[in-house]
């Protein structure tokens, strides 16, 4: 199943490009010469010691943090501090973070449609349609008109993945999606993104979780201290990488 | 016969005996006291108080006070007399004793001209017109006994009021004499004093707490015996007909 | 459930509600006496039936309000309308000084260190002497502006404090789903930023009916004007300072106690 | 400049634009329709004055005044730190009665107006703490003494100590509600891992609040103490209330002799504004690492 | 190694003696009619689903809770809210938290010292000294001067541990220690706990670290809903557990 998908999308348009970003904070150089390119339906997954700025770099792609040198265009779009599209091109990327960032405010229905109605000005009923089709997709159909604080850490990441859905988005960022959860409700969620991979979009992910990485991803990044020191398709990435580095980093977390 | 001793023990002549001091209650009201160039008091009421104290035989040490606490702070015991140009009032009689007064100021309207043109005495009792007052001070008790009428506000102190009137926000305020001509002189085109009549209240007395007689009977004759002399007048003369002071203070 | 009897200790029985009342009691009743006692030894007569006058009258006309009431009516209006006022200048001053304006942060921060610096009184005069005259205001209009403009410094305060407590991701969340910053002060920031911000404002109210007390000094009909009138005519100043006292303390406890009701429901809710 | 302009937004130049309006509306309206003699060149001499008689500068009237309010307020906020920590601490207590009485006690400044506050513990409590010290005598007697120079700079008029006093006291206690709330805060504030902390190693309750809370608290509630502190300095206008002889009641003196309502009161002002605001510029310094 | 020590302790005095013990958080139960008992120099493990009570028999272990029912004797003192012996009990009965809790107004080398001294009342100079060894056990002797918030998580818990050593105990109680930590972090901590279970210290660890348990656990005691639903060796835990239950826990802990 992986297979076949990849390798047709592989040869389509170029969704993401990455070329010579620098980022600092302060004195502090967070992201030194990152090149990047991925293509429609490709499915990244990113990983390295804390700190070594995979955050940093998938915030930059959808303009939460800018980069201070290089170029980085997404679906077209250059992201850019005073870009006037930067809000077309937030609607084009969906993202998931590590805390989830639900509203507490609004039921999780609400947090579904706001986007849709506010932002792309649909229609209440169509918005709560669509909605209700992606928890379907997300297997939490019935908790519809809950508050976040009253589901469980896995179902509140899954909606959070919905509510990224349902803006339609073809690329979806995910930040660590799993490490606030217990261990149990991991699996909940990387079920989730394992149906999604299957569906064609465009998904660069931050994880620890190397079960998931091998299963889905076309290609696995390897960062360290800013810079990316490996990329290579998963076969290659766990059974014999280039870099000591690695090694060691893939040692201490498959070790225990 | 011990009742007797008591009260003589409990006055507040044998506690001034005793200290060696008497203190005496003011609030700062032109020209009653006042602050000179230099910052230090001057006026009517030091020179009643710095002889009674030297006829006393002690030292005297002013303490000068908001006029809204003044009376409170008396009965508490700040101090042990009240000379700061309080008129006897019925009201105020039914809080603190009052001595034999010991000045008569009269005292005259100061008016907006503009706002008060052609206006009558009688005029000035109607719902239209305001007048401002010190809160506590004797004018405030004579204009809402002659103007009932008329609206009354009430000012911590006298400059504000005559601010007001200068300013059209009231129509006119009441105060001892010099003040209003002084006033008027200064801001010929806004104010004028529109009646030459000076409306009297019962007269300033010196206050003191209740339940006193000695320091009462004390009081009324060294008042007495001062107005006859002629003592009183001269200096209540100086301060509220005269100049002399005027470039001490500033002006 | 089944629970071990355990032993008394000293300890236990001073915790115990029943003994911590009567301690309290006990000790209010200290208080109350001694300052009884002390006003006693000053040698004050208390006129306290002298009072109820103030609150209210039965004549042939029927049941009328006091002098103290009506005051209580004109310091509730006064306050509510600064309250108001102060609430909108504060929204505008906490979004100004939270905006990417750069005059316009700027503005905001000299105008709230100069409120900060200024005590209320001095203030109050600069508004009704000075600002009087040059906008012709009146005495109402001068010290109600005066009360927000001062109120809605502090208030500006809660609007940032409030905002600032919504967790960065709220924002982000906002953003990566498409929302300008507009959008995501209205529809995700200030709803949630109110929870935060309603204690802080139940006491920004009694604290704007507090310093509602200082305009009896340019003479504004209030409940403290009133007393300080009252004082002057009939010399009772301690009952009346007490009677004050209580009115306004009966006002903001009734107003805190009614606010947390709502913040409880509030709370409820979400 | 240039990219100084840059970096403004069309709302700038609005904000501008108002500002410069309400400017030139005021600069108007005060040269045409306010009625009144500016006499700015007074007031230097209530600030420093020449004596003749004494041949040497002394400080007048505006300067006595603001040197007695930053002696209140400095006597004044120590007392409300005490008090307000003894407060606050009582406000966490784990006897009810002592919570109870902690909260009665602050309910009631808090829900009292400053100036009703002011009066009411004037003329209640530090009229009686003030007799039962015998302060008055005592004072007296300092002040006739000849070397009375180190009370005299502490203290000034030693013959107007008692009202100092009373309102150090009054606004002591006025300001230690304030305070007691902000240490409750702050004591409240620390983890309750550290408590639990602290109590595994074997701390009894007093090592605890000693050791581990108390520490922590007082570093969070610094910038709220400022504040208050601010605040303090602000409020002591009040004591002119009750005549103690602080920046406001000389300025209200000043005013009832000489008339000159606008230039004093802008000058107090003035003076209040520069006292308050170094002090928040120092604050702020001393909060920066 | 781990097998002579064990059975040499084991049969030991008991140190912990839990029986029947149930807790009530208002209407709640969070602990039904527990039964444990650890004898010296024994290394017990807790596991089970989140909210199955595990910290709360922890807490209660040392006073921080007090049960309702049942009764709990550490080292021969009762524990009761209002023993006489409570101070006495903890002095001996070591915690370390999930959240470190180190005092952060305090440097390392003050955090270490400030219970000896002010508790048991030692000297200045030999706190420190003992301060500096049990720094140097835990790994870190050259972060003495530093405060807790420059290190970093694993450090911070390996100050935790020391802090808790340093006050001799000789029962040390684990509440999930390296759950806030990084997973590169984990196992510097974990290496710290294993060397601390050969030194014959009776330790009782909440982990969800199943290698850990597997290499120092004498016995893991598995809980659900407030019980104890299993005891038993690690070998037997992980090959041949009873419950069904613990099937499933096991199956979602060491599946991903
Ligand atoms: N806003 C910021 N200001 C200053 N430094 C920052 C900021 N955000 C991140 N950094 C620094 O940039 C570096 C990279 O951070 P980043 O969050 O991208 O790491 P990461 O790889 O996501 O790590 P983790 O696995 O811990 O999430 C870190 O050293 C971090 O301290
Ligand atoms: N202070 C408290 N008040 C009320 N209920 C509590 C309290 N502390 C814990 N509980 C409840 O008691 C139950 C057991 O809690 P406990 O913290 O012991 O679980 P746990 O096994 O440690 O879970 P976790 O793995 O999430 O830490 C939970 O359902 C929890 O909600
Ligand atoms: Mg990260
Ligand atoms: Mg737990």
């Amino acid at each position: 199943m992986k297979m076949n998908n990849t390798r047709a999308s592989a040869s389509l348009k170029e969704m993401i490009h990455v070329a010579h970003v620098d980022k600092f904070y302060g004195d502090f150089q967070a992201l030194s010469d990152v090149d990047l390119s991925v293509n429609q339906g490709e499915r990244i997954v990113i990983c390295g010691p804390s700190g070594s700025g995979k955050s940093t770099l998938i915030r930059c792609l959808n303009g939460l943090e800018f980069h201070d040198a290089g170029e980085i265009i997404v679906d077209g779009i250059s992201v850019e501090e005073d870009s006037k599209h930067l809000k077309t091109l937030r609607q084009e990327v969906g993202m998931v973070f590590q805390q989830f960032n639900l509203f507490p405010h609004l039921t999780i229905l609400e947090n579904l449609t706001i986007g849709p109605m506010k932002v792309r000005k649909i229609a209440k009923a169509e918005a709560e349609k669509r909605a209700r089709l992606y928890l379907e997709r997300v297997h939490i159909p019935e908790q519809a008109d809950k508050y976040p604080a009253q589901l469980s850490g896995g179902q509140q990441q899954r909606v959070a993945i919905a509510r990224s859905l349902c803006m339609e988005t073809r690329i979806m960022l995910f930040d660590e999606p799993t490490s606030a959860l217990d261990p149990e409700m991991i699996n909940e969620v990387l079920d989730v993104m394992v149906e999604l991979a299957d569906t064609g979009i465009t998904m660069v992910c931050v994880t620890h979780e190397m079960g998931f990485a091998r299963k889905v991803a076309d290609r696995i990044v390897f960062m360290e201290a800013g810079r990316i020191m490996e990329t290579a398709t998963p076969d290659k990435f766990f059974t014999n990488p280039d870099s000591e580095r690695l090694k060691l980093f893939l040692g201490q977390i498959l070790d225990h | 016969q011990s009742t007797q001793q008591s009260l003589s023990s409990g006055s507040v002549i044998e506690s001034i005996k005793q200290e060696g001091v008497i203190k005496i209650g003011l609030s700062i009201f032109r020209p009653w006291s006042m602050r000179d160039l230099n910052g230090e008091l001057v006026g009517f009421e030091l020179d009643v108080g710095r002889e009674l104290a030297k006829d006393m035989g002690v030292e005297v040490e002013f303490v000068p006070t908001s006029w809204d606490g003044i009376i409170p702070a008396l009965v508490s015991g700040k101090f042990d007399v009240i000379i700061s140009g309080m008129s006897i009032t019925p009201q105020r009689n039914l809080t603190v004793n009052f001595s034999d007064p010991y000045a008569y100021s009269g005292m005259t309207i100061l008016a907006n001209k503009a706002m008060t043109e052609g206006f009558s005495l009688e005029d000035y009792n109607s719902a239209d017109v305001t007048f401002a007052a010190r809160r506590g001070a004797t004018p405030a008790a004579v204009i809402a006994d002659m103007f009932p009428e008329a609206e009354l506000l009430l000012f911590d102190e006298d400059g504000a009021s005559t601010q007001e009137v200068l300013n059209g926000n009231a129509h006119a305020t009441m105060s001892s004499e010099p003040t209003p001509s002084e006033a008027a002189r200064r801001y010929p085109e806004t104010l004028y004093v529109p009646f030459n009549e000076a409306f009297q209240a019962g007269g300033e007395a010196f206050a003191l707490r209740k339940g006193d007689p000695d320091a009462e009977n004390f009081f009324n004759n060294w008042i007495g015996t001062k107005t006859r002399t002629g003592w009183l007048k001269e200096r209540h003369d100086y301060w509220f007909r005269g100049e002399d002071w005027k470039d001490k203070v500033a002006e | 459930m089944s629970t071990r009897a355990k032993p008394l200790t000293l300890k236990k029985v001073l915790n115990s509600v029943p003994v911590s009342f009567a301690i309290y009691a006990f000790v209010m009743w200290l208080i109350i006496y001694g300052a009884y006692a002390g006003a006693q030894a000053m040698g004050y007569n208390w006129q306290w039936y002298r009072m109820p006058q103030y609150f209210y009258t039965l004549t042939d006309d029927g049941f009328q309000l006091g002098e103290i009431m009506i005051g209580l009516g004109k310091t509730i209006q006064l306050s509510l309308t600064a309250f108001a006022l102060a609430t909108i200048f504060g929204l505008f001053i906490a979004l100004l000084r939270l905006s990417d304006l750069v005059i316009g942060r700027g503005l905001s921060i000299a105008l709230l260190e100069f409120l900060r610096n200024m005590p209320l009184l001095v203030l109050l005069y600069l508004f009704y002497y000075v600002l009087g005259p040059v906008f012709s205001l009146d005495r109402y209009t001068a010290s109600v502006l005066c009360l927000a403009v001062f109120h809605a410094a502090l208030i500006s305060e809660i609007f940032r404090a409030g905002i600032n407590a919504i967790p960065k991701g709220q924002w982000e969340g906002a953003t990566s789903i498409g929302m300008s910053k507009g959008q995501a002060y209205r529809y995700i920031i200030l709803p949630q930023s109110i929870r935060f911000m309603l204690p802080p404002m139940t006491g920004e109210v009694v604290h704007l009916i507090k310093s509602s007390a200082i305009v009896s000094v340019i003479a504004v009909a209030e409940l403290t004007t009133i007393g300080r009138n009252l004082i002057s005519d009939t010399y009772m100043s301690f009952e009346i300072w007490f009677t004050i006292a209580a009115v306004y303390m009966v006002v903001t406890l009734l107003l805190s106690i009614g606010v947390s009701q709502v913040e409880k429901r509030y709370a409820v809710q979400t | 400049m240039q990219k100084f302009l840059k970096r403004l937004h069309w709302l700038d130049y609005v904000i501008v634009a108002l500002v410069l309006v309400a400017v030139v509306f005021v600069i108007q309206r005060v040269g045409g329709t306010l009625n009144y003699n500016w006499r700015w060149e007074k007031i230097p001499n209530y600030i420093f004055r020449y004596r003749e008689d004494q041949e040497r500068w002394v400080a007048n009237l505006l300067i006595q005044g603001l040197v007695a309010t930053i002696r209140i307020s400095i006597y004044a906020s120590i007392l409300a730190l005490v008090l307000g920590v003894i407060l606050g601490v009582a406000r966490c207590s784990a006897n009810l009665a002592v919570r109870m009485l902690a909260r009665t006690y602050l309910e009631f400044l808090r829900n009292v107006p400053p100036v009703v506050v002011i009066f009411i513990f004037f003329f209640f409590l530090s009229e009686q703490i003030i007799a039962a010290l015998n302060m008055e005598r005592w004072a007296r007697g300092i002040a006739r003494s000849d070397d009375n120079q180190i009370w005299t700079f502490f203290f000034g008029d030693m013959r107007r100590f008692p009202a100092l006093i009373s309102g150090v006291i009054v606004l002591g206690l006025f300001q230690s509600a304030f305070v007691g709330e902000i240490v409750r805060a702050g004591i409240q504030s620390i983890d309750k891992g550290q408590r639990e902390a602290a109590r595994s190693i074997g701390m009894s309750r007093f090592q605890e609040l000693r050791y581990i809370v108390l520490p922590q608290a007082l570093r969070k509630v610094l910038p709220p103490m400022a504040n208050q502190f601010i605040s303090l300095v602000k409020d002591s206008s009040l004591v002119s209330l009750i005549s103690v002889p602080d920046l406001t009641f000389k300025t209200v003196e000043l005013v009832a002799s000489t008339r000159m309502i606008f230039e004093a009161w802008l000058v107090a002002a003035a003076f209040y504004f520069v006292i308050c605001f170094s002090l928040s510029m120092l604050f702020r310094r001393l909060e920066q690492p």
